[in-house]
């Protein structure tokens, strides 16, 4: 178990990217999976791994995050030494860059690194969606004898798009990192840096204190990635599924990728469970006319409708004659008698009345917003 | 720490009639309705109605109940100066001894009751299913300047004689009490919910304790000769649903009572959520060959099949073909394909119960 | 009990008033009272009337807040319905307004006003440290038939400099309201008003509506108290002790009142005790040398000098032969042997070095910053 | 829930001779050091070495030591999938029966250790003062391939006819082992800790329950059968402080161990914190005439008086001119002005124990 690990969770994530989905929220704190946010996955990885000490990197619109974690309890994080931390800069005096690796990020909050006692560090973001096995990270990082492994995923030609921007990894055969780039090679398969970096703690604090030293403003790319040739960087590749929420067609997509049990059943269970925060929920309520297929539903629903290839969250309300299709319902939706929903992503409380139409496209799914009548 | 009122719940019982439910279990730590255990609607009650101070009394295979119970956490009965504590038989400086029925079981824990000081004592069982706010009978009792009520419930007079029956005067003051009478002279049975002022429960207890041909039973001994007293014992009427659970016919009648649109018990009041463990799963994946009607279904479940007037716990599995009707699965529970349930109760042992409209359950495994 | 009310505690406190002390951190998370902080005082308070539903509306440097306060359990509040809740206002769209009262804090977060189900309020401003009984305050609004109560303070003409600014009361003998001024009366007593209100929840929903739609922006000068004629707004007296917190001098001050044990014993038993996050510490040990009189120990010291007149927190330790007079030692300070304090305040594990001397006056007591060594 | 080790703390004993402090207290549920319960140390030993599952054998008076440990939060042994569960004896299918000696205590409860399936079950007492990492001992054990492990001291030969007393090898392994032997072979002592690999354990624990003439007690029974059998069992040595303060002198004597600037147990040490009940009490208030020294006092004390080399709980008053020596006073005490305590432990109903050196302890109300 790596309980000599310091986790930190960054979630200045950009928030222009899932559109109508974050006008509100941070993207950690987007609802994700039938019942889950963003940041459950994340973290909960990091639990699984029996990482016991982490601290969330947080910046704007912070409140729905504190008010889903706590004191961090469902994921067995509220003890006494060590547990979850909320690390916010004071923004009364600090110019706040929307660069997610922006050095001053750390420097802001150089105290919560320097007094862990914890000797490793595994540093994450916050939008890449899987069920990874850290200790395995932990182990490959011994093994190589790294100074620092970044978690990489092959990705194939046309998966470039989807994943775009992100940093690429020319590996050599013993899986030492050589070269980054930041525009993808033009053919062929490609690395994807994944964000997750471990290494030792006094190694990040030093690349810190490199950075600020020599003006040099990225983490990543100026302090962890910075200089390939002197301090041993590994890849450790993820062989498994992982979604990259950048954009709200992705968002889509991975959430019809659910529909697959395959992937359904890793993202869940993997390496471990997915936490999320405890609701007292009733079990899911099936009417006599209900007609479910290839559907995700969470609890608290009562269904009286036909739903198709749609996930649906905790407390939808379905009725009877409506018809769900190709879309994604958030938390405590009503979808009165003998409407259509197809290809639609409808934000937490949106009520399409009785007999109206909301209807997208596959390419194009149509998004309704938080509370919102149709 | 002085508490206006605090209840004690009931959970000692061997609950033999549920048979394979409680082989390894107390009866009120029994699953139910696709997620809770049977104890969480008097829990919830008590959390609802306002009391902050529990004694569970249990001493029959309590492990599940009370690690289950923990600290309240699940009830909101979890703070400092109250929450929820298990209390079960215990050595004194002068020996230990079992419980001997409910009213001894609370007569052993006077020095529990005597930490709070509380003014009214509230005695409950915790194997029946139902929804109560137990203020409005703290309201009543103390309106009618009661020394003990009782709470009552009108049943079909043909299933009468199951039950404490009370004859009351047209105030509500009970006139006699009569545990499972033969002939019953009225339809208002007793729902084993009782509220006392402390010091004549006290009083009656003592009493109680030194007869030794009392069975010690609230409802067999003590509540009859606080009536035969001439107590001022009054009872209080409860409309709602209400059902004991203990047999297996009544287990899964209450089961079934939660299905529909409009279900006799329901589920989805957010004035009164039932409160329970919340079972850590992924939705519930229903496949492209799935059918599922009339059901209460939690999440973590796989359905390739067929469900239909069913209840089914968290993380269980029906294959392609199979086709489940008027049962119970419990938590873990995995179907194959093709196999056909009906009318049945099925436990994360595979042990099958099957129940037959009108018959005795014969069970199988 | 009130636990039909929802309590509101505005911990928008002018930040600059105690100076180094709130450098780092919010006026609300300043530590008091040898192991408290202030928001321990106004949160107890509610707490112990039997409020179930409290929102802390925040601002900047909310971390040590959160941190303290974290899911609300030392103080009963961590439960399934209700609780505690932060409300933070997202900072990349707002423009934050330094007037602790400005209307625009409570439009930008009306949900939670919106959505509660209890039929009244209680909101409380932060800096008033005080041990109040709010159910009498309920209780006083029931039988005056008021719409708003007030509490107010009767003080003495000499007090009035050290509470200024605040909002004077002229009220009339059945103790309504009649006139409210920002400058005090020249002579005699005054009725201080000390940021407390009681009133039904609707009511103060109409209030911010009102304020909005007539574009006035001081929920207390144009809202609550703007209509005194038309409003029912009764003054309830609170005759107990009180301290404000709005200078460092009444911050050294009101420590040196603690040393009186009658206040002490009102401070913290009054109407209930005051709740504040628990630690693991240990029973505070005292030397064969020590010597301490009249003064306040918290745990996890070690004493083994001479101490007078003081405040000790957790955690410090006092070396051999050292002299502490009439000063505060905040948290884990350490002061070696034979060194002298006096009349002085220092924050968080400041070090005083073996033989050194820190000393202030009566007037104007020397204040260390966080961990400075001198 | 597979589980590489669980522990279990024996917390039934009477603890008859502590006297006034047991009378409605089980043993480790009695006060300790200024804040603590004997229990905390045990339970934060567990909690620091790595032990996530804890059972706490209980069933003499455990009203207060249940509702202490609660869910287990105070040691952080309150998560999911393990933590604290409190173990009275309970009535099964064929009924019930009081535990009859520590080893039946375990063999009673050998239903729950199968919960978690683990490899090792480390034997624990509730009533021993000492901080020690267990799980240097299980490497130990692993290393020996021990089939069980027994923590030994080394104690002054004149006090070791009172203690299970160990004659090894030079491997460590045990040759033989005398509870209280009236000539002990050596000094080296059994600290009630035990170490067992389950499958060994359990297979002893049953032919145990076999044996009509055993007093199911580890170190009367178990252990010198073990040992008699020449299975494979090791003693670890334990250097540092460890005290079974089970009686008044020893109790006493662990209190004034707490004191001056380099004490015999070491309370702040950051590494291996004391985890206990954080009582909310305001900082403490030294009066104008106040004289405290070598004193170990807590928070909500109000102290006018003079105290030397003593131990005062929360709350604790001490009148002006009052003097109290080598004392202990528990929380709440009310010292009147003037009053003279010494040598003495004082609890909340005022009933004060005098200690005389060298001679019993004689008690008065």
């Amino acid at each position: 178990m790596l309980n000599n690990v310091l986790g930190i969770i960054n979630v200045i994530e950009n928030e222009q990217t899932l559109g109508e989905l974050t006008e509100q929220r941070s993207l950690a704190a987007v609802p994700m999976g039938g019942r889950y946010r963003v940041i459950d996955f994340p973290l909960s990885n990091m639990v699984n791994a029996g990482i016991k000490s982490i601290g969330i990197f947080t910046h704007y619109k912070m409140g729905s995050l504190v008010s889903h974690l706590k004191n961090g309890r469902e994921w067995n994080l509220d003890t006494k030494r060590r547990g979850l931390f909320f690390l916010s800069p004071d923004f009364s005096k600090y110019l706040f860059s929307p660069n997610k690796w922006d050095v001053s990020h750390f420097t802001t909050r150089l105290g919560y690194i320097k007094t862990s006692t914890r000797n490793y560090v595994l540093i994450t973001g916050c939008n890449i969606i899987c069920n990874i096995d850290y200790q395995k990270v932990g182990k490959f990082h011994q093994e190589k004898g790294a100074q620092i492994t970044a978690v990489y995923k092959e990705i194939l030609p046309e998966e470039k798009e989807k994943y775009s921007p992100y940093l690429s990894f020319r590996i050599s055969e013993e899986s030492r990192i050589r070269e980054v780039n930041s525009t993808p090679p033009p053919s062929g398969k490609d690395n994807m840096c994944v964000e997750m970096f471990f290494l030792s703690r006094q190694l990040l604090l030093e690349l810190i204190d490199t950075c600020v030293k020599q003006n040099k403003w990225d983490l990543v790319r100026d302090g962890l990635l910075g200089n390939l040739r002197d301090i041993k960087v590994y890849g450790y590749h993820f062989p498994g599924y992982l979604a990259k929420i950048n954009s709200l067609s992705n968002y889509y997509r991975h959430h019809m990728d659910l529909l697959q049990p395959k992937v359904w059943r890793e993202l869940f269970f993997a390496a471990g469970p997915i936490y999320t925060k405890a609701k007292d929920s009733v079990p899911t309520k099936y009417l006599a006319d209900a007609s479910v297929q290839n559907s995700l539903v969470a609890n608290d629903c009562i269904i009286g409708g036909k739903v198709e290839n749609s996930i649906i969250f905790r407390g939808v309300k379905i009725g009877k004659g409506a018809h769900i299709k190709n879309s994604i319902i958030l938390e405590k939706g009503i979808i009165d008698n003998y409407s259509r929903v197809d290809y639609a992503l409808l934000d937490k409380e949106v009520r399409v009345t009785k007999g109206k139409e909301v209807s997208g496209t596959d390419d194009a799914p149509v998004v309704i917003r938080k509370q919102n009548i149709i | 720490m002085k508490k206006e009122w605090i209840a004690l719940v009931m959970a000692g019982g061997q609950g033999t009639r549920l048979g394979f439910l409680t082989q390894t279990l107390a009866k009120p730590a029994v699953s139910f309705g696709g997620k809770y255990r049977i104890i969480d609607f008097t829990l919830s009650n008590c959390s609802h109605s306002g009391i902050d101070t529990v004694g569970v009394l249990t001493q029959y295979q309590p492990l599940v109940l009370n690690s289950y119970i923990g600290n309240g956490w699940h009830w909101d009965l979890h703070h400092s100066g109250g929450g929820v504590t298990v209390l079960p038989p215990y050595v004194k400086m002068q020996g230990g001894e079992w419980y001997r029925g409910t009213a001894n079981a609370v007569y052993q824990n006077l020095e529990f009751v005597d930490i709070y000081n509380p003014d009214y004592v509230l005695i409950l069982s915790g194997d029946h299913v139902y929804k109560m706010d137990y203020s409005l009978m703290l309201d009543f009792h103390k309106m009618k300047k009661a020394s003990a009520t009782v709470a009552v419930i009108q049943v079909p007079w043909a299933e009468a004689d199951s039950f404490g029956i009370m004859e009351c005067d047209p105030e509500g003051k009970i006139r006699e009490f009569e545990e499972k009478p033969l002939k019953p002279k009225s339809n208002l049975a007793s729902m084993g919910v009782y509220l006392f002022n402390r010091t004549f429960l006290e009083e009656y207890l003592e009493r109680d304790n030194q007869d030794s041909s009392s069975q010690h039973d609230f409802g067999k001994n003590v509540i009859p000769a606080m009536v035969r007293a001439r107590e001022s014992i009054y009872a209080y009427p409860f409309h709602g649903y209400w059902k004991d659970v203990g047999t297996i016919e009544n287990y899964w009648q209450a089961n079934m009572d939660l299905l529909g649109p409009e279900p006799l018990l329901n589920l989805n009041d957010p004035e009164w959520p039932i409160y329970s463990e919340n079972p850590n799963q992924p939705p519930l994946y229903l496949g492209p060959s799935a059918k599922v009607t009339n059901s209460l279904i939690n999440e973590g479940c796989v359905i390739y099949g067929e469900v239909d007037h069913s209840v089914l716990f968290p993380a269980v599995t029906v294959g392609a073909g199979a086709v489940i009707k008027n049962s119970i699965l419990m938590p873990q529970v995995q179907v194959e394909p093709g196999t056909r349930i009906e009318n049945a109760i099925v436990d994360e042992n595979g042990i099958i119960y099957v129940r037959k409209e009108g018959e005795r359950i014969k069970g199988y495994a």
